[in-house]
Parts: structure tokens; sequence; C-alpha cells
């Protein structure tokens, strides 16, 4: 029963995803994009919350949903102009030109399912039929993440710095104090 | 004897040292004249000295060198001098005819403003063809052949302006060139086989090498063949005969030497030089008579219907020397030497009043615009009848002493099929020599002279005159050195048919003449492509131009751009088409690069999911 | 419980949609929010992988491994807009057809 | 050590020319003039003995013999030496640098350090491959004079120069890795058969390689070389490389660059591989034969003066191969002889060439004619360098071409007298050279400032015209000066002619 209700949860929720990521990449008005994007960032926390990651669940809302999603939208903010970027990316995308794209990424999606569902059946014997009920909980990953996987935290943190220098550099050249902001932001 | 030798050296130096002069110097007009003239007038002195020490010996021979040349193993050639009696007539017609048309150019080129490098020209002629016939070796014998034929290309194109002169220049020069490289290839093959390259010491391991009974002398036979091809392009006998008549573009007493008297008797001197060589290959010197009957043949009925004065003589130069050659091959060294003397007066002598012609008719060349110059120049058309006379030979002159002596040794080496040729030669020379003379000294005065014949032509005239009356006279030493045959038991026919035919010729013109019938249009249409038959020369020309000329020429103009480079030049395109091919994958749309780099992953999905489903 | 075929579909299916969008937008924006797209269905893996581990205890690495696709992909928006932002300035627009000059 | 400072004087004249251009723009000449005249004082003890002594030359075939020390791990050695053959070289080497100077004074303007500095680096690269005794040695001074003519073509040639000079580095170049290939190859059966590891060729010569790869070794240094010589396939680089060549440049590759190949061919193929060159002789003979001709019948064909003189060089050079794979005294002597004697003509021409464009500004045989008219000096030498090379005996042209016909002969008389021919066609095109530039109406128009032969121009090319004269009166000394050199390449019997 319990199985039934998470499978019927998984399957809208999926469905959800597929929609509105469609609807994201094919949107027109940017806003309207960002949106639907963070509806797809919300149920994949759902999935990852069926999966029974609560941790990443909730990064995918903080991060993904709260500072990523801030970030566009200040960017947006600043460079959208209404109608005319409107006309201008109607002009850029609509259907005629994204036949090709249409076809290799459908040529791509088949075969990944026929990958996927006809070829060895490796992936029935890898998985287990009754996964482990235990959850993961925050202070096990806690102790991994500073245990075996502490360089990957440092090279996360280099990262994050590499990356906050470069868009401080990158948008820096009209030297506007505005840029120097965004910098901060991150 | 020694004594005499430094005098030998002397002889091709002096006009060598006067050209090198001529050639650094800045002389004025008078010093170039005396300087040139005098050093071959000073040959021509030592020769004449020369030729009455020995006159009186039979086997004389004087050496003298100049020092190494190349000396590499076997091959040993030095810069040897090497004179007989041979030699000897050689130097004395070359010097003495030379001094003469030196004099004679004084006056015939004063008014060239490249008087130097006329007379440097000139000079270095007169020396190569010394080395020539002085030459020990048949390497330095050919280092003056070649130097001739060069300086018959420069004085061929003398007047370098014109580039008809050049064209005839260059002909001449080529096509002697082919002769001389059949004669290169045959010292080759000379020296590899008799492992020298001494003139004489040939003559004598020709001898002992390949002996006449012996069946291995087809290399003899090919040795001489290739000899042979370069006698006959030097003396323009019959395949490369057809340089001469254009060689006459050149200044006239340029003609009169080298292309009437001294260099293109080189190849009649080859011959005579190897006599000995040559006996061992009977095939080749009655190919040598054969090719010496046509070609006089040819040049007699070529000379025929000529209407240039100077062409009428090449042509008939080219029949003298087939003449010539008809005597070498029958055997007659001797009178065919001999006839090259004589020949040299008489036609030195005809080519320089016909110089005093032209020069005093303002370089009118066709004969039928002259006419009735009998009274007008004198001295010219007494020399020009008494030229005639000598080519015609008509008795008492010196033509007639050598060309009866030909004939006689034709009929005494039993080849009458070949002697009647070249009696009916001797017909049809009488009667051209006759036409030439009639329509240019008698009838109407059509162009009136507007210049006389300075002193010192008339005087190389007179000089010349006297000795083609007179210059009959067999040197003795010829007689011991080459093979002469009995003449003995001619029958009356054959005695006298010579004799008698130039004169029926010469009524005959005469009455062609009086009927004003020569420079009349032909109407008969046969008839008149046999006449433009006649005068091309046989058409060799035209035969040339289609079978040789034409086909290399549009050979190389089709590989002008090198048939091998394009290969390279096909790697070179190559590689840019595929440069330009996959930089249009690098045009910078990131767009491509991301499908480029899907459909990367749909391969390789692709090859991945057909492996599954082989497995 | 869910079989992950199911999930992989799900993975698999939005990332050819991020291709799709990688592919077929000219605009930069969109663009960045395509690969926000695969990167997203990258995770989903991840995290089904450490939920469908074989062994009997679940295992942590595939959300240590979202946690690094997490830092990336900030890093990468973060730059990734601040190039926007730049060629925003520069060209006025933020069609990514018409800068080409990499290619000579 | 007089060899090493012989080659480093040009190095470091070319270094001080290049610097000086900074003081004054005549500098750089001067000081390149000086530093080629230096050279000859290391030659100056030999000059003085100059008839060498062929008795004290019989025990040994090295005049000078100089071995350092350089990579001890793989035992190069930088080791230099000098005998008969390579003495003539140097001597035409030193010489033709004199005149690409001459004939470089007025023509280079633009950047003349960095023209001098080449100009002189090539020289000492072409000096060092005619001194290098150690295979590697050799193989680095063979790319040094590469670099520099490279750039003296693509800095300062003519119009299309960028194309030539690439032609012309590609195509040595690929020569150059063929020859590394081969050389390693050499050196690598050398050590298997023998286990010595030396690059030094007189180490190698005594025990020649044997074996089915030594054909190959061979056939890879034969064709480096043929592409240097050049020989008929890979002759195309010539043309364009000549044309396109300041005069300078034309000079010091025609008559030097070009016979560093045939120079390889006798130091190393036919000593080194003696059962090899046996092998290949015909065919080599044969590409040969088939350059003299194909040469000869495009030079026929051309209308820029240069690209004409540039076929002739290769038909002259059909020659050299010819003579060298003959396998005989005569025709290596003669081979030797033609190096020379084609080194002075082809580059004279080049000179003559070189003053006509500077004067005119064309190098088009249909444009120009009548030369003779108002240059007769000039002409009178354009003359004289197409007669000798057309082969007039008398000039150095027509000895070396008779020996090597006369050698070629004794075995191969059927591409002898193939190779005759070219003596023909060689006149065809010669004429046509003389008759087209020279003589025949002017076409061009004439100013007064057109003068004639100044003094040194004219003392340039009246001391190549007795040179080519002296060698073909009395190339005597010149025969007895390599005949060592040839009579070690062992497989060739002293007694050639005893068999006769």
């Amino acid at each position: 029963m319990l199985d039934n209700m998470l499978d019927t949860i998984f399957i809208i929720t999926a469905t959800i995803i597929l929609i509105s990521a469609l609807l994201t990449i094919t949107a027109h008005n940017v806003v309207h994009a960002l949106l639907y994007l963070v509806i797809t960032m919300l149920a994949v926390s759902l999935v990852f919350f069926i999966l029974g990651a609560s941790f990443a669940a909730a990064l995918q809302i903080i991060v993904y949903a709260g500072a990523v999603m801030v970030l566009f939208i200040f960017v947006t903010m600043m460079l959208h102009q209404g109608e005319k970027s409107l006309a201008q990316e109607r002009h850029l995308f609509h259907f005629s030109t994204s036949i090709t794209a249409l076809l290799l990424s459908s040529l791509l999606f088949f075969e990944l399912i026929f990958m996927l569902f006809f070829t060895s059946a490796d992936t029935e014997k890898s998985t287990v039929t009754a996964p482990s009920s235990a959850f993961i909980t925050v202070k096990q990953i806690g102790v991994q993440l500073y245990g075996p996987y502490s360089l990957l935290v440092v090279i996360s943190a280099l990262m994050l710095l590499s990356a906050l220098i470069t868009a401080i550099h990158i948008s820096k050249s009209p030297a506007t104090i505005e840029i120097k902001t965004k910098g901060h932001n991150l | 004897m020694t004594q005499y030798s430094s005098l030998l050296a002397l002889i091709p130096l002096l006009p060598l040292f006067s050209a090198l002069i001529l050639l650094f110097s800045n002389l004025p007009k008078l010093g170039v004249s005396i300087l040139a003239v005098g050093s071959v007038a000073g040959v021509a002195f030592i020769s004449l000295f020369l030729n009455f020490i020995f006159w009186q010996q039979s086997d004389f021979i004087l050496t003298a060198s100049l020092g190494t040349w190349i000396n590499i193993a076997q091959l040993k050639i030095s810069f040897g001098l090497y004179l007989d009696p041979l030699s000897l007539v050689m130097i004395t017609i070359v010097s003495g005819v030379g001094a003469l048309i030196h004099l004679y150019s004084i006056g015939f080129m004063y008014q060239e403003n490249d008087f130097k490098r006329y007379f440097t020209y000139l000079n270095l002629f007169v020396s190569a063809m010394l080395f020539l016939v002085l030459a020990d070796n048949l390497l330095l014998l050919y280092l003056g052949w070649e130097g001739v034929g060069l300086c018959s290309y420069l004085l061929i194109g003398f007047w370098y302006q014109d580039r008809n002169n050049n064209l005839a220049a260059n002909k001449a020069f080529l096509m002697t060139r082919i002769g001389d490289t059949a004669m290169a290839i045959g010292l080759f093959l000379l020296f590899t086989q008799l492992g020298t390259l001494d003139i004489q010491e040939i003559q004598i391991k020709a001898h002992s090498v390949w002996s006449l009974n012996n069946d291995n002398n087809t290399m003899a036979s090919i040795c001489c063949l290739l000899l042979l091809g370069g006698a006959v392009g030097k003396s323009a006998q019959l395949p490369l005969q057809n340089w001469l008549p254009d060689a006459m573009a050149g200044p006239t007493p340029v003609s009169a030497l080298i292309h009437a008297a001294t260099m293109v008797t080189a190849g009649i001197y080859l011959i005579a030089r190897n006599s000995q060589l040559f006996q061992l290959a009977p095939d080749v010197l009655y190919l040598v008579a054969l090719i010496g009957t046509f070609t006089l043949l040819l040049g007699a009925s070529a000379a025929m219907v000529q209407t240039d004065l100077k062409r009428i003589l090449a042509y008939s130069t080219i029949s003298q020397l087939g003449y010539m050659f008809l005597a070498l091959g029958v055997g007659a060294g001797a009178s065919a030497v001999f006839h090259l003397m004589t020949h040299a007066f008489f036609k030195a002598l005809l080519f320089l009043s016909a110089g005093a012609l032209i020069y005093s008719l303002h370089h009118e060349h066709n004969i039928f615009k002259m006419g009735g110059l009998l009274k007008k120049l004198p001295v010219v058309a007494m020399s020009f009848a008494i030229g005639c006379a000598a080519l015609a030979s008509l008795p008492f002159t010196s033509g007639f002493v050598s060309k009866e002596l030909i004939l006689a040794q034709v009929v005494a080496s039993g080849h009458t099929g070949l002697w009647w040729a070249a009696v009916l030669g001797a017909f049809i020379t009488a009667f051209y020599s006759a036409r030439l003379f009639f329509v240019v000294f008698l009838g109407q005065t059509q162009l009136s002279p507007n210049a006389m014949p300075t002193k010192s032509m008339s005087l190389a005239l007179v000089i010349l005159g006297v000795l083609s009356l007179f210059g009959g006279i067999q040197p003795e030493g010829l007689k011991a050195l080459m093979p002469q045959l009995n003449t003995e038991g001619l029958s009356t026919l054959q005695h006298w048919l010579p004799i008698i035919l130039p004169f029926i010729a010469i009524s005959f013109a005469w009455w062609l003449f009086k009927t004003k019938r020569f420079g009349k249009p032909i109407v008969s249409s046969f008839l008149q492509a046999i006449h433009q038959l006649l005068k091309s020369g046989w058409a060799f020309d035209h035969i040339y131009q289609t079978i040789f000329v034409f086909p290399l020429n549009t050979l190389c103009q089709l590989n002008k751009d090198d048939l091998i480079d394009s290969f390279y030049r096909l790697i070179e395109r190559t590689s840019c088409t595929l440069h330009r091919t996959f930089s249009q994958f690098q045009n910078g749309q990131l767009r491509s690069y991301n499908a480029s780099l899907i459909i990367f992953c749909i391969l390789a999905f692709a090859w991945f999911i057909s492996g599954e489903l082989i497995l | 419980m869910i079989p992950i075929s199911w999930v992989l579909f799900l993975s698999l299916s939005l990332f050819t949609i991020g291709i799709f969008g990688v592919l077929a937008r000219r605009n930069l924006l969109f663009i960045l929010i395509s690969l926000e797209l695969m990167l997203n269905a990258v995770v989903i893996v991840f995290i089904a992988a450490s939920r469908y581990h074989s062994a009997s205890m679940a295992n942590s690495d595939g959300q240590i491994m979202y946690l690094l696709v997490l830092t990336l992909a900030a890093s990468e928006i973060a730059v990734g807009l601040s190039l926007v932002i730049h060629m925003y300035r520069q060209h006025h627009h933020l069609d990514i057809d018409k800068l080409n000059k990499l290619r000579d | 050590m007089s060899l090493f400072i012989l080659i480093s004087i040009p190095l470091m004249g070319g270094l001080l020319a290049w610097y000086s251009e900074r003081f004054n723009a005549d500098l750089p000449k001067k000081i390149a003039v000086i530093s080629l005249l230096m050279c000859w004082l290391p030659l100056i003890p030999l000059l003085n003995s100059m008839p060498f002594d062929t008795s004290a030359l019989g025990t040994s075939q090295w005049l000078i013999n100089e071995s350092y020390s350089w990579i001890p791990l793989f035992n190069i050695r930088a080791h230099l030496a000098l005998d008969g053959l390579s003495f003539l070289l140097i001597v035409l080497t030193l010489l033709m640098g004199l005149v690409a100077l001459s004939s470089a004074w007025h023509e280079i303007t633009k950047r003349t350090g960095l023209f001098y500095l080449n100009l002189l680096w090539t020289l000492a690269g072409v000096l060092g491959v005619f001194l290098a005794i150690d295979l590697f040695l050799f193989f680095v001074f063979w790319e040094v004079m590469l670099v520099p003519m490279y750039f003296l073509i693509s800095i300062w040639g003519y119009e299309h120069r960028h194309y030539a000079a690439f032609k012309f580095f590609i195509f040595t170049q690929a020569g150059g890795l063929l020859m590394l290939i081969s050389l390693c190859a050499l050196v690598g059966i050398h050590y298997q058969q023998t286990g010595i590891l030396s690059f030094d060729y007189i180490i190698l010569i005594q025990n020649p390689i044997s074996g089915d790869l030594a054909f190959w070794v061979a056939l890879g240094f034969t064709i480096a070389f043929l592409v240097k010589l050049p020989a008929l396939p890979f002759h195309s680089w010539l043309p364009d490389a000549h044309t396109q060549a300041p005069t300078a440049a034309s000079v010091i590759l025609a008559a030097v660059l070009l016979k560093t190949g045939g120079y390889g061919i006798i130091r190393f193929v036919l000593p080194l591989f003696p059962d090899a060159s046996i092998q290949l002789a015909p065919f080599m003979m044969f590409i040969g034969v088939i350059g003299i001709i194909y040469g000869a019948m495009m030079a026929f064909v051309q209308t820029d003066l240069k690209r004409l003189v540039a076929y002739s060089s290769v038909s002259h050079m059909g020659f050299v191969l010819l003579g060298c794979f003959a396998l005989n005294i005569y025709a290596l002597q003669g081979a030797v002889m033609q190096m020379l004697a084609h080194g002075i003509s082809t580059s004279a021409l080049f000179v003559l060439v070189g003053m006509i464009q500077h004067r005119y500004h064309t190098r088009d045989l249909n444009e120009l004619g009548g030369l003779w008219i108002n240059l007769p000096k000039l002409s009178a030498f354009g003359l004289f360098f197409g007669i000798a090379s057309l082969g007039m005996p008398s000039l150095g042209n027509f000895v070396a071409e008779f020996l090597i016909l006369v050698g070629s002969f004794e075995h191969y008389p059927k591409l002898t007298i193939l190779a005759a021919s070219g003596l023909i066609l060689a006149a065809v095109y010669s004429l046509l050279l003389i008759y087209k530039t020279f003589f025949g109406q002017t076409k061009l128009p004439h100013d007064n400032k057109i003068a004639d032969t100044n003094t040194k121009e004219w003392c340039t090319l009246i001391s190549m015209c007795f040179i080519l004269i002296y060698l073909g009166l009395h190339p005597q000394p010149f025969f007895d000066l390599v005949p060592v050199t040839l009579m070690k390449l062992s497989f060739i019997p002293a007694d050639i002619g005893a068999s006769l």
C-alpha cells in the first residue's frame, strides 16, 4: 500500500519534473523559464525525499531553489528589457531553428532508453530489491565528509574560491561598483 | 726538324692572341685591321715557309706540344700539334684564304660600327680552325671543331639586331651540334675500344684490333659512322645540309671564309685524317660516297632555281662538298683534299666577288634585279667569270683539274652509277654557273652600282682569281700520304664526256638566257611545284620542322609547368583542401561544437549498442 | 519500492531535455539554465545510487557526490552569470552564434 | 684547430654584421667581406704547398684532421677533416661567397645586417658540411645551412618568395629527415655488426655494413642527397627557389648548396655502401640521364630567365649524378669537375640575371631583347656564360661532361648516348637564352641611367670567366687533388683501363 502510494507520488513528481523542465527550456520569457526551473528544482527535491535523502532534499531547496535562482533572477533583472528582449528571444529560438537539436537529442534519448531497458540485465542484479530502510542521517554524512572525503572539501573550497575570483575578475572590466557587489553575493 | 716546332706552335696561337688583344683593347679601326690581318698573314707566311721547306719531302712529320690537358689513368690528352702533308695543305688553305679574306673584310666592313668585334670573331675562327687541322688527338680536334662552330654561329648572327640572322645562326649551330654529338659519342667509343684518342695511334691500333677480314669490325663501322655523323653535320651533307643556305645571313666575307672555303671542309678533313680507320669499314666508305653523290645532286639541283645570289653559291658549296665526299668514299682521299683546295680558292673568289657586288649594289641579293654589270664593275666581273669557270670546271682552271681527277678516280673505283650521277652533277653545275653569270653580268642594266669595291677588296679578288686559275697543282705530299687510285684505262667516253659536258650546259644556258627564259614565271603547276621543291632545297626544312622541331616544341610547351611539380602541387592542394575541410568544423560556434560532441556520444553509444546486440 | 529503472528513466529524460536546451537555445542565459537541468539529472542518479547500493547498509557516498556537484553548480553559475553580464555589456545581446571570434 | 676557426669565422662575422647594422647600414657588408677574406687565412698554409705532393697524399687521405670529443655517451665527436675533394669545394665556397657578396652589394638595402648574418651562416653551414667527418656533425651542419637560406629567400626574395621558401624548406627538410633516419640506422647496424658505436666516417668506412638493410639505408642517404642535387623526381623546389631568391642567395644556392648533394654521394654513399651503390648504380644513372634531358627540355620553354637557368642547373646536375654512379675514375673526376664548373658558370648566369633585373626590373624573356645594343659588355659576358653552359670545349663544363660521358660509356653506352643528346638540348636552351636576351631589337625603354657593367661587376665576371677557362684548359691540378679520395672508393679498381 505504502509502496503503491510512493510509486504514485514518484510518477506524479517525475511528470511534473519533465513537464516543467520542458517548459523551462522552451519558454521565451526568462522570468517564466526561471519560475518553471524553480518548480523543477522543488520536484527534484521531492524525488530526493522519496529516495530517502532528506538532507540532500533540503540542500536542494536551499541552494538551488534559493541561492542559485536568486542569482539568476538578479541577472535577469539587470538584463531584461521587457517586450524587446522577448521579441529578440522569439527570433532566436523557435521551432524551425531547433529541429536538428530535437533530432539529435531524441536520437540520444532513444539510445539511452534502449540501453536502459533492452541491453543486459546487469541493472537487475546489482540493485537490491529491498533497499535498506535506514535513512542516512546528516551526522553520517558529516562523519564521511570530514573523514575519508576531507580532500573533497578542500577541493570544493578551492573551487568556490576560484569561482569567486573569476567572477569578480570577469565582471570587473568596466570598473563599476555593482559588479563588485555581485561578487560578494556569492 | 725540331727547330720548326716553335714555329708550328706559333701558327694557331698567333691569331688567338690577336683575338684576345682585340677583345680587351680599345684600338682604332686602323690598328684593328693591322693586328687582325697581320696575325693571319703572319700565319700564312709561316705556312708558306713550311711549304717551301717541306715541298720535296713526302713523308715529314712535325710535332709540337703546348702542354698537357687531361691526364687521368689511361686518358692522356695534350695540346699536341701534328703537321704532316695533309695538315700542311689545310693550314695553307686556311691561313692563305683566311688572310685574303681578312684583307678583303677591311674594305667590306669598314663602315661597320662593330668592326673590332667582327675581327675578333674572325681571328678566333682562324685560330680554332688551325687547332682543328693541327690537332694530334681527337679531343683537341673536337675543341677546334666546336670552336669553329661557335665562331660560325657568332658571325652568322653578326648583325644581331635582325631576328632572321639569329635564327639562321641558331639553326646552323644546332644542326652542326647534332653531328658534333654523334662525333663525341664516336670519341667515347673509340676511347673505350682503343684506349687512346691520339689520331695516329688510333689508325695503328684500329688496324691491330679490328682487322678488315675479321668479323668484329662492326665496331669499326660504328666508330666510323659516328665520326661520319660529325663530318656530315659540319660539311653540310645530306641529312644535315640545310643549315648552310641559311648561314648566308652573315656578312659575305664570313660566308666566303667559313661557309665555303674552310669550316665546311672540316668534315672532309676529319675523314681524310682518319682515312686508315675508315678503310676498315668499307660499308661506311660506300655510304660516304652515296651521301656525297646524293648531296651533290641535291645541291646542284637546288642551286639551279635560286634567285638569291648567295644562296646559289651556298647550294653550289653543298654540291661541291658532295664531290669531295664522293671522292673520299671511293677511296681517293688525295683528290678530295685537292678539290677541297681548289674549291677553297674559287669559291672564296666567287663569294668575295658576290660580296663586292652586294657591297656595290646596296645589299641587293636578288640576281634578277641585277644585270648588265659587266662594264660597270670590270674587276668584279672578271673575277666572277673566273670563279664561275672554275666552278663549272672549264678546262685550264683549277676546278677543272681537281674535278676531272675525282671523276677519273670514281671510274677507277668501279662505281659506274656514281660516276654517271657525278657527271650529271657536273652538267648541272656548269648550267647554273652559266645562268648565274649571264643573269648578273649580261643583259639589261637594272641597278647601277653606287660604290666601287675598295682597293683591299680588289687586291684580294685579284690574288684569288690568279689562284683559281693556276692553283690546280696537286701537293706532292698528299699523294704519298693518301690513297690514290690508278686512273689509267679510262674509256674515251669517260675521258671526254666530263670535258665536253660543261660546254653543252653553258650553251644551253646561253640559249635560255637569250630567249629570256630565266626569271620568267612558270606556268605549269607541276613544274611550279618542282620549282618550289627545288627552291626550298628539297623541303628538308619543312620535313625537319614537322618531324622534330614541332613535336619537341609541343611536348615541351605541354610540360611547361612541370608535370612532376604538379604531383607535389597535388599533395599541397590535397592538404590544403583537407585543412579547409577540417577548419570548417572549427567555426567558433558553440552550438556546433556541442552538436559534434553529442553526435560523437550518439555514435559511441550506437557502437556500444551494436556490440551488445552482436553479443 | 520504486524500481531503479524508473529513476534512471527520469534522470535520462531530464538529461536529454537539458541537452536539447543546450543545443537549441542561442541565448546564453538559457544555456546556463539547461546546464542546471542536466546537472540535476546527474544528481538524481547519484542520490538513487546511494539509495540502491547493494551493501546492506545505506551508503552516503552518493550524497557526498551530490554535495560536490552542488558546489560545482554554484561556482559554474557564478562564473557563467558574470560572463553573461560581461557579454551583454560588450555586445548588447546574448546570442552565442554571433560570438565566433575564436575561429581565427 | 684551423678548421674549427675556418667555420667559426663566418659565424662570428655574421653575428658582428648583424650587430653592426644599428651603427651604420653599410657596415654589415664590409664586415661580411672582411670575414670572408679572413676565412682564407686558415687555408694559407695549404695554398702555400699548393701543388700537393701526391706521394705524400698517398699515405693518408686527409690533409688536416681534427677531432674533439663532443657527446661521449653516443661516441659523437666533433671531427673535421680536409682532403683534396673538400679543399676544392671549400675554395669554391669561399670564392662564390665573395661573388654573392658582390652581387648583393647594391641589391640588398633593407635589413642588411640580418641579410649578411644569414648569408654568412649559410656559408658556414656549407663549410661545415664539406669538412664534417662525423656523421652526426655532418647532419648538424646540413641543417645549419638550410635555415638561414630559408630566411634569405623568404625575406629578401621576389614576388612569390614565401611559397618558394616554404617549398625549399619542406623538400630539403624532408630529405634531411630521411638522412637522419638512415644515419641512425647505419650507426645502429654498424653497432650490431661490429660492436663499435661510432658516428665517425673513418671508422664506419672500415667495415661497410652489409645485408639487405644496407641497401635501404643507402637508398635513404641517396634520396636525401638527390633532393639536394636535385635529381629528377625531387627537383621541383629548385626552379621556384632560384627564381624567387635574391641574386646572392641564388648564387650560393647554385654554386655551393647543390654541390653538397654531389659531395655527399661521393663522400658517403659510395664508400659506405659499396655493394648497395653497385646495385643502385644503373637506376641512379637512369635518373641522372632523365634529369639531363628533362631539365633541358624544361629550360627550353621557360620564359622567366631565372627559371631557365634553374632548369639548366637540373640538367647539369644530372651529369653529376651520372658521373657519381658510373663508378669509374674518369666519371668521378668528371663529376667533381662538373660541380666546380657548374658552380661557376651557373652562378655567373644568376649574377647576370640579377644585373639585368636590377637594371630593367624584369626577367621575362619575352620582354627582354637586344641588350647588346646598350650593354655590350654585359651581353658579352652573357654570351660567354651561355656558351659555357652548353659545354663549349676549352671551358670547364666541357671537360667535366666529356669525362663523365667517357667514364659512363664504358659500361652503359646506351644511357651515355641518351645523356649525350642532352648536349644538343643544352645548346638549344643556351642559344635560346642568348638569342632572346641579348640579340634582336631592343624592346624595353632605355634611359641613360642604365649603364653597362661597372668596375666591380666587371671584375667579378671576368674573374669567373678566367676561372672557367683555366678549368677548361688546365684542369690537371684539380684532377691531381682528388684521386686519393676517389681511389679510396675501394670497389673502383685503380688500374681501371688495364683491362682494355
